[in-house]
């Protein structure tokens, strides 16, 4: 059994990333649980007259010691581009925090990390938490074209970057996929851990598959209550159907019926 | 101090607060954020006899003030519930009511029959309402026949309290409300889901991978609000309402209506504290009409 | 250009988006606004025989995403329509229905005998689903026996386009809707108000002086669209679409699932103008998905 | 028939008059359509998640010169209080304008005007709008206490004001029917005018009728459509049911069947 909160936080910081993802930083008056790359929050939409379930987002970065965190929103529909007009000082209620995390890696291990579109923040916020020597962690972001890319230099700290965009307008042509740090030697990698859109996970998985390299991914799918008793989040799994939002959102590409 | 207490039956309830079948897990899910005896009572995930992978995803959609689910009873079967949940939740110190779901007479019967052996269950809430199995399910609830059947037969093996669940799409309901008591009910609640639908007009599907689902939330309040008003004068036994309940008001207006104990279900998706926020709101609300009992509310609507 | 025109029997529309019978008046309340002729249809304000006043006051309460009505079918009668409203709105460029209401069979072939001298009424509206009003209305239309009597005995005074209005308070909407179809009616248009209440908490009364009224509104829009999608696929006769449209997409879904004609209800209280947004939004839908006609649009749900 | 519009107005100031009473003033791009006291515009409500229809609000000033209209508006409920949270800037829609005026006072005219609560918006226009010498405009405004009562000195200029409070803490102690303007001559004045809660406005009448002096009251009968289509606004009168919004707000109380 693991404690669940329902809290308000205060907006500390809405920054805009670019055309479509902002950066929101938020602080609580309680004391934060632990929380872990790959877990979750589940966001309540305020004064929202069409919204009436929360929505669910990655969390990004924390900080113990100012009892803040953050989360990468990425507008796709009403609920997201609402919430990402929110302004420092604004309350936020939050269910949190939901999931299991990524499998942290062992001591010496070579890992990929993969963010595709607003897949990114449990990525980097998992390369951050690694405890890993720098050369031991390539990071790959793959995007539409350079205006939907997250800019991420300060984790050049933590990782190698690597850009992958469809329109070749920064770093690699192609999709993730398609990058030389992924084709040419994914046999290298201890772990490979993945976080975006339905498609590129599907592509990775089948590749980290083929090379037999141990896999875990991030799922999306649509969820009401995000605590494991609405049973509408559902993925097929060799276990039967499991709730992404208690059993995942972090699955081994294994466990899954791809 | 205020005194929350009501009866079903012979159930006592230590407040009114209990949540909806489908929308609590097994309890276990609601004690990772507060003690389940804090409420009434809760109202246990639709178990079936045998495992079910339920239906296929999406299994929801949102829609204005509620949501659609097709979630198809997804258990893992009563034996698994009574060997691995049921010893994990029966201390709990709050009615613990197990919703049961049959494709037959003869599962109904056999889940009872289980579930009998269970001591700290002391009722159990038939399904007969659920819009989102084929096999059975709401196709009991609709007819007064099918609905008499499933109860006459469950009644001859089961002596706690046995509440009857009502499904809102039918001409009558207090037809059905009636037809349940006559073959020895002891409450009835209501209601389920509505069949419904969502489309997503760009790319011309379902929204649901079963087309159609049961809608829930506020959106149902008025329609569920009315069926217990009519009830609750049509039937002599005690009525636990549901349906799109938010907040201490929402909850309030069903007990004025004759509702005995409300259910809270999909706005705990929105808030897991609502009901506890509804509890005190009762109390408060008591308080400030000077009513020492929480059965002053019940049936309490002047026309 | 995208064409918009649709048929329903032999009437022609020009767009596929007409108002709902008692939330645009007599079209001239529409008209202080825009030009009427820019929708396709009007379904008038429910017109009985004799002058009636409707129901008391308070009439209606706001609920979530939507509102209960008690009107109670106030209307001047057939008479007073014919000799002061008719002769003002007959000469607007769209399709008038009258929407007739009676308390008894006889009601509606007296009324449908002089809505049938009136040239420009191609079209006649059977109200048999509104759940306001004691005498009849509603009582008709949830049992087959019913809706086919008078569906039956109005076809045989009525040559020109006939449509039956059903209620959405039955176990089996499509049971009445083949029933209907079986006596002749040339469309069917459906949902009609659910029947719901609502109660003030504090004051521990209802909300209406009826106690219950008419649900409306983006709430049932889920129920609605189901019900259409159901009725698309039982019977061969076109469909007109109600039920919570608030805009160009929950109409298109509305055609979707098989809707020739959608009426906009509610939605016009929050905002006049949403018909006119609602023509804009289909055709700009129609080219983004390369279609010709509108007619691509209907029961195009792709399964 | 009148003429009527769907328009998107900017708020050029929202301004607290006292705990429950806010002055909102907004402007429009499009010229104004003539205006009179006793008509309303129906508000839209935005982002509120539990506000479903729009809310009618009298109309308090026009500036045809500046194409601004006011209005004053009193929390009851959930929408009037999330519309006195609007700020300048902001964009409001309106469906107006709506209803019947006041019939106007003849010129020689003695006239009692009679505001209770939010009724005082249309009072004051009225007063403006009459023409008449401040002499023969007396004002008489009802409220709780002293905190309720909107400042309306700058109407000093158009008719004598006189206060009623239910504390005292304002003008005389208690209803407006038992204030001294009231009370002493009633069958002086040609026309009595009044806005505001129902027990007001049929105290006023039953009073008005006695005298057998002309009175018209305003009334705020719940709306859906504010427009006259959806028949639920209605009051019985002479005529039958007649709708508020459009046979009304204003009635000649000889018309009611208080
Ligand atoms: C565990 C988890 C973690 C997530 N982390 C992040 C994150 O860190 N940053 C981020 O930007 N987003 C994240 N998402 C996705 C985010 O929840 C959705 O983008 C958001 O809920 C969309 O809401 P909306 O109201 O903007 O879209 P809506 O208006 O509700 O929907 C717009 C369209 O998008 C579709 N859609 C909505 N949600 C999803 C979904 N989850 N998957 C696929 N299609 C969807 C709808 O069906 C609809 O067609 C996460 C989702 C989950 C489940
Ligand atoms: C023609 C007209 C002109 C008006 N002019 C003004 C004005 O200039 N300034 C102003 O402040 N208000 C005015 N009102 C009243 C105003 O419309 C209501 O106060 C407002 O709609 C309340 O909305 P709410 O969401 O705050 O209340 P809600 O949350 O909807 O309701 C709160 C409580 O108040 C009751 N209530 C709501 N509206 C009314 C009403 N109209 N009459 C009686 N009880 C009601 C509800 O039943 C409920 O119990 C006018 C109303 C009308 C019809
Ligand atoms: C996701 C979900 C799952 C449900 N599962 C069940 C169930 O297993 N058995 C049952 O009797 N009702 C089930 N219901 C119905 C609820 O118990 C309740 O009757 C209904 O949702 C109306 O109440 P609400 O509007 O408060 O949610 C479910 C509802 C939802 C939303
Ligand atoms: C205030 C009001 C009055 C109505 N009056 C009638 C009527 O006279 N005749 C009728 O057939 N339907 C009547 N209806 C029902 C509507 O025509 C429509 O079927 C229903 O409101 C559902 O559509 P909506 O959700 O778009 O409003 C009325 C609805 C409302 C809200
Ligand atoms: S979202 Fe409810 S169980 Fe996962
Ligand atoms: S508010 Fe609709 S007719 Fe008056």
């Amino acid at each position: 059994m693991s404690k669940k909160f329902v809290t308000d936080f205060t907006v500390v910081e809405n920054k805009k990333l670019n055309s479509t993802n902002f950066l929101i930083k938020i602080k609580s008056d309680l004391i934060l649980p632990e929380i872990k790359p790959g877990q979750f929050v589940n966001v309540e939409i305020k004064d929202a007259s069409e919204i009436f379930l929360r929505r669910p987002f990655s969390i990004f970065e924390v900080d113990y010691k100012a009892n803040t965190l953050s989360m990468i929103i990425k507008i796709l529909g009403r609920g997201s581009k609402k919430l990402t007009q929110i302004e420092a000082g604004d309350s936020i209620s939050l269910v949190y925090p939901l999931g299991k995390s990524f499998t942290y890696p062992k001591k010496n291990d070579r890992i990929l990390l993969i963010g595709g579109g607003s897949g990114v923040a449990p990525m980097l916020f998992l390369a951050k938490e690694s405890g890993l020597p720098i050369e031991n962690v390539d990071i790959l972001l793959g995007a539409r074209t350079s205006e939907d890319h997250v800019d991420v230099h300060e984790y050049s700290n933590y990782a190698n970057l690597h850009y992958a965009s469809e329109d070749g307008s920064i770093g690699e042509k192609g999709f993730v996929t398609q990058h030389s740090v992924f084709t040419t030697n994914l046999k290298a990698y201890n772990k490979i851990y993945a976080c975006g859109p339905d498609g590129m996970m599907r592509a990775i998985a089948k590749e980290a598959k083929t090379a037999e390299v141990f896999c875990e991914v991030s799922l999306e799918n649509l969820m009401a209550c995000g605590f494991g008793v609405c049973l509408c989040c559902i993925e097929p799994t060799n276990q039967g159907n499991q709730c992404v939002c208690t059993d995942g959102p972090v699955f081994n590409i294994n466990e899954l019926k791809w | 101090m205020v005194n929350l207490k009501v009866k079903l039956h012979n159930l006592e309830f230590k407040n009114p607060v209990t949540l909806a079948s489908g929308t609590c897990g097994f309890a276990r899910e609601i004690a990772e954020f507060y003690d389940p005896g804090l409420l009434g009572g809760h109202f246990l995930k639709g178990t079936t006899l045998k495992n079910r992978d339920g239906n296929a995803y999406p299994r929801m959609a949102e829609t204005p003030s509620g949501m659609l689910n097709a979630v198809g009873l997804q258990n893992k079967g009563i034996d698994y519930f009574i060997d691995n949940i049921y010893p994990e939740i029966k201390d709990y110190d709050t009615q613990l009511i197990i919703n049961v779901n049959g494709s037959t007479v003869e599962d109904y019967i056999a889940l009872t029959e289980k579930v009998n052996e269970l001591d700290n269950i002391q009722a159990i809430e038939l399904n007969i309402s659920c819009p989102n199995v084929k096999e059975g399910g709401m196709a009991f609830g609709v007819t007064c026949p099918g609905a008499e059947m499933v109860t006459r037969e469950v009644r001859k093996v089961y002596n706690k309290t046995m509440i009857v669940k009502l499904s809102p799409n039918v001409t009558d309901i207090t037809e059905i409300a009636k037809a349940v008591e006559g073959q020895g009910a002891d409450s009835v609640s209501l209601v389920n889901t509505f069949l419904a639908m969502a489309i997503d007009a760009e790319s011309r599907t379902p929204k649901l991978s079963t087309i159609t689902g049961g809608l829930s939330g506020p959106a149902i309040k008025p329609i569920a609000l009315r069926m217990v008003w009519q009830v609750a004068n049509a039937v002599k036994i005690p009525v636990v309402g549901i349906g799109g309940i938010m907040n201490a008001a929402d909850a309030i207006e069903f007990m004025l209506a004759g509702a005995s104990v409300i259910q809270v279900g999909t706005a705990i998706f929105t808030d897991p504290m609502i009901p506890l926020k509804i509890v005190e709101g009762i109390e408060d609300y008591m308080k400030r009409h000077n009513m020492q009992s929480v059965n002053e509310i019940i049936g309490g609507l002047q026309l």
